[in-house]
């Protein structure tokens, strides 16, 4: 296998593999959020979801960097609820991991999560264990990481990020959410696994699944529009 | 799910259309937002302009509040979610008149978010901008935890505070001063009956069942202090003003303003009855009311429920509170 | 039944207490009923007193509509049945204030009844009565039949052009002719999607399908002109609009007032979506409006649906449509 | 069987039984003006029920036109809908049949009947065939007086009078409103018993049932607080 690189095409691809993993669990994802906030997460995402693919289907921007931040801007336009504002606010900031580069590596991957991990803490204070959708991305991002110094291709490094993303989704069932409308719900919210960390391993999943058709050269599976449009 | 509307999807958008042809005398919209209105009249040059906004499906709250004496502008974004940090800005341009605006809403997260990054951006912009967030909902968290509490009706009083020291030509920082001491003096709680409807989700937030009310719901059902059998309105208004007195604190003398809220579907004559109570309430507290407003304040649809805010009064706040006001979705400024 | 009362026999007792506790400046009771309240300064000297009534469970119709500018006494009875002849007649001797009083209310049989032998007993007193009946339901019978139309939300203008009237001092003869004008140029349609309940009676008036709504429903859940599938709020916005257009009739380069009305459970949103439509409608006849009123300005409880009133105008009417009033229940009079 | 004469305290047992049998059809009377009406001439018939009940109690008139007169207005202002106003209509004009009198014979007894049809055409200006209470009480009262002209005993004309009444009432099935919230169904109201007629059925019912006892000499049978109360 050879080394994986996402140049702006790739990138615009993998965006509507991701919409399109958003999409097909948008009921699951609104579900949670109705049991412990206000229900409109299941929009929200499928607002989103048709922000990325109608902005990958609209932009020839090469520069991945101003790519990232064009989608954030995008995604928050789209719904700027909670969940997609912090989307939004990780885009803007893994945007700057890769400003003036037109492909990035595994290397840029992992710099691209870490700076968006950090944009997403800035804007919403939170931090791991306060059941929120960093509970799901902070260890898929670490994992990937560690795949990374130990030397693993993509396919396993991504994989093993969706591992772990999954576990650490699973583990805010156990967390009283501390943020956002949820928090209200106090204890309740144990028990109930976190809408935005779900997100979070649909989308993950999503793009550990483009990585896998691009890594086997079968790109191009995902532009045209799919049939939830 | 019975709604008169035609795509769930444009609600929001409909509603703006319908607003803006039935009172274009009194708002327009603003240049760079389908989602931002301002006053006709924006900007008022020497005046602190005042900003507000949240999610759709609460009117009168957020788009009924502008007008004079009130709010010089405000944004919208889809049912139960934040405007976007643009639309924020579009109305921020159009109603700074030179002496800086003021934002003024309700603390949720996500908008918080999105008008700090508004903020950001007025800032480059050359305008100053100040933020004051409500919160004034008892039953999202205890007093200590002030921060944490949720904005929901009683913001109503905060805007009236706001405009009405805005429209003496204070500076921002005097409005924002008053503003503060507003929130910080109303106290709301809410009760349900039923769900609402998100029109693209197109069922119940959640299920109740036909026998029993939720204590303390907040204005996009999340769930307060205790879910319970249906009670009697006056053991209802009882519990509600017992429990904002206690949290404010009141002292026998206080002067109060009342605010009885009606959250959409529950008819007027079940406000009253409320409002009866809770006077009396107040009447045994030796808790005077200055004034009372009996209505739909803060609707969340076609939820049936109410909430009932207190807002401790000094000379300053009567005086601001009683000044003239107009809004075409309102009210009852124009004598006491 | 879910709904924040006590008794469900003392709903109307209980809903006039907390009235006259939230607005003791502007309104009291009636010394000889318990049932009628009248302007805190009632009566008016040399002003022909204007009085209203019908059954509760309208608000703010017909308590809401007392005020300067508006009427002077108002008596309700239970929910949806009339006051006593008695009540009214207490009203009617605390309003008079030598020039005469109009009664002025809807076309109800059993209301009627009652206010003609008010009249009667009135008469005797010494106090001379003229009557106006509101008759704007242009679902309930053909124009030729007018006499047989309910009176809905539409008696909203005759009540505005009746009070400014008055206060310009007019005698009764004058009132009583400008307000059968304001009357013959109101047309409405209503539409309802649910049912509302009478609290005593405790189960719904009617029954209808999730998937169906009635055209032309009357506020108390009379029906009207067909019941269909829900259609969107274009289609019956559209339809209810034109067939008060081919009502009453309006030609182009006419100027209305327009009200949308929410029967109570229909949010505000809704309404405006409603009147969006309308207008577009209205400005494919070339008709202008003059001045639109959206809100709730007679409900029927819990009922969710709408109606939609014209008015057709002329230059004398809108003088008077636009002259000031004051209702702590209403609004938007202090400018256009 | 000696004939029958009302005083005072036999009309006031005679307005307890009424008003008994009234409450007891409640639930049938309300639901007939649910299907073409506002619904709410249940709670009318219990609220004149109860007003009836508590104005036998409260009297002590001896002059029955007073009595009646009196009964009207305490009818009125118990729940002045379109039923109970049209009720007190009657009763005033009936009152006025016996103006001055302490007993009523048969002969007073349809000279009441006559005249309260008066007082509620007066106020009401419906007829015969326009679908309310008239359909009900003009055929029994007719039947009275006939019964009454050819001789018969008290008991055969009462029941001669519900017999009629009866048919009246049944024959606003076929009828279509002209009158009250029923009108504007139109044909729609063809199928459905009046509310009004029925209501005034099981009242004339109870008073043949009254008459009965009466002259069987069991009065004091109503005296007690009925169970509904
Ligand atoms: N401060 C925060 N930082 C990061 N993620 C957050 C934060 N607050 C909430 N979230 C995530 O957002 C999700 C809810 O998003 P959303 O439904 O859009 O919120 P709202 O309806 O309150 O606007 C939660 O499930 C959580 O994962
Ligand atoms: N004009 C009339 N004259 C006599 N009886 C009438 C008249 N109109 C209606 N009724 C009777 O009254 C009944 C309805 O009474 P009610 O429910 O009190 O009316 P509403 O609800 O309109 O006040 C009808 O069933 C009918 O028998
Ligand atoms: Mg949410
Ligand atoms: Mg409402
Ligand atoms: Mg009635
Ligand atoms: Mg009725």
């Amino acid at each position: 296998m050879n080394p994986v690189a996402l140049d702006g095409d790739a990138v615009r691809g993998l965006l509507r593999k991701v919409a399109a993993g958003l999409v097909q669990h948008r009921e699951e994802i609104g579900g949670l959020d109705a049991k412990v906030g206000d229900g409109d997460l299941g929009i929200t995402v499928e607002l989103m979801a048709k922000a990325l693919f109608r902005f990958a289907e609209s932009t020839e921007e090469a520069d991945l960097g101003r790519l990232l931040a064009q989608c954030g801007m995008a995604v928050n336009r789209a719904n700027p609820s909670t969940f997609a504002t912090v989307m939004a606010s990780g885009l803007l900031g893994g945007g700057r991991a890769v400003m003036g580069k037109t492909s990035a590596a595994i290397d840029d991957w992992v710099a691209i999560g870490e700076a968006a991990i950090e944009g997403i803490k800035n804007r919403g204070k939170a931090s791991v264990g306060d059941k929120t959708l960093l509970d799901a991305l902070v260890p898929a991002v670490t994992a990937l990481k560690a795949e990374r110094v130990k030397g693993s291709n993509e396919r396993t490094a991504m994989w093993a990020a969706v591992q772990a993303c999954e576990d650490g989704m699973k583990a805010t069932v156990g967390m009283v959410a501390k943020f956002g409308k949820a928090r209200v719900f106090q204890e309740r919210s144990m028990g109930v696994q976190d809408g935005g960390a779900t997100a979070v391993y649909y989308m993950v999943q999503a793009a550990a699944e483009y990585i896998d058709s691009t890594s086997m050269s079968c790109e191009g599976a995902c532009t045209t529009r799919p049939l939830w449009w | 799910m019975k709604k008169l509307i035609n795509d769930p999807y444009e609600v929001v958008d409909d509603t703006l259309a319908g607003i803006l042809k039935a009172y274009p005398f009194h708002l327009r919209l603003c240049r760079e937002s389908r989602r931002a209105l301002v006053r006709a009249d924006a900007p008022i040059k020497g005046k602190v302009g005042i900003c507000t906004g949240g999610g759709s499906g609460h009117i009168p709250l957020f788009l009924g509040y502008v007008g004079p004496g009130l709010l010089d502008g405000v944004s919208v974004g889809n049912v139960f979610s934040s405007p976007s940090a643009e639309d924020m800005l579009a109305a921020t341009k159009e109603v700074d008149g030179g002496a800086g605006v003021l934002y003024l809403y309700g603390n949720y997260q996500g908008d918080i978010m999105n008008f700090d990054m508004a903020a950001e951006m007025a800032e480059v912009e050359g305008i100053r901008v100040q933020t004051c967030i409500a919160r004034d909902d008892v039953a999202s968290a205890p007093r200590l935890e002030m921060q944490h509490r949720r904005g929901v009706a009683g913001i109503f009083f905060s805007y009236k505070i706001a405009g009405a020291k805005a429209d003496t030509k204070a500076d921002l920082d005097e409005v924002k001063a008053i503003t503060e001491r507003a929130i910080v003096n109303t106290c709301t709680m809410g009760f349900s009956l039923t769900p609402c409807i998100i029109p693209a989700v197109g069922k119940p937030t959640f299920t109740i069942s036909d026998d029993e009310m939720e204590l303390g719901m907040g204005i996009h059902g999340e769930p307060g202090i205790e879910r319970t059998k249906i009670k009697t309105a006056d053991e209802v208004a009882t519990i509600a003003t017992q429990r904002i007195i206690a949290d404010l604190p009141f002292k026998s003398g206080d002067k109060v303003a009342v605010l009885m809220n009606g959250l959409g579907a529950t008819p007027p004559e079940e406000l009253f009855i409320l409002f009866s109570k809770a006077h009396d309430v107040l009447r045994d507290h030796s808790i005077e009311i200055h004034r009372a407003f009996v209505g739909e304040y803060a609707t969340s649809m076609e939820m049936a429920g109410a909430s009932i805010s207190l807002f401790k009064l000094d000379e300053e706040l009567i005086e601001l509170l009683d000044a003239a006001a107009f809004s075409p979705f309102l009210l009852q400024w124009s004598r006491r």
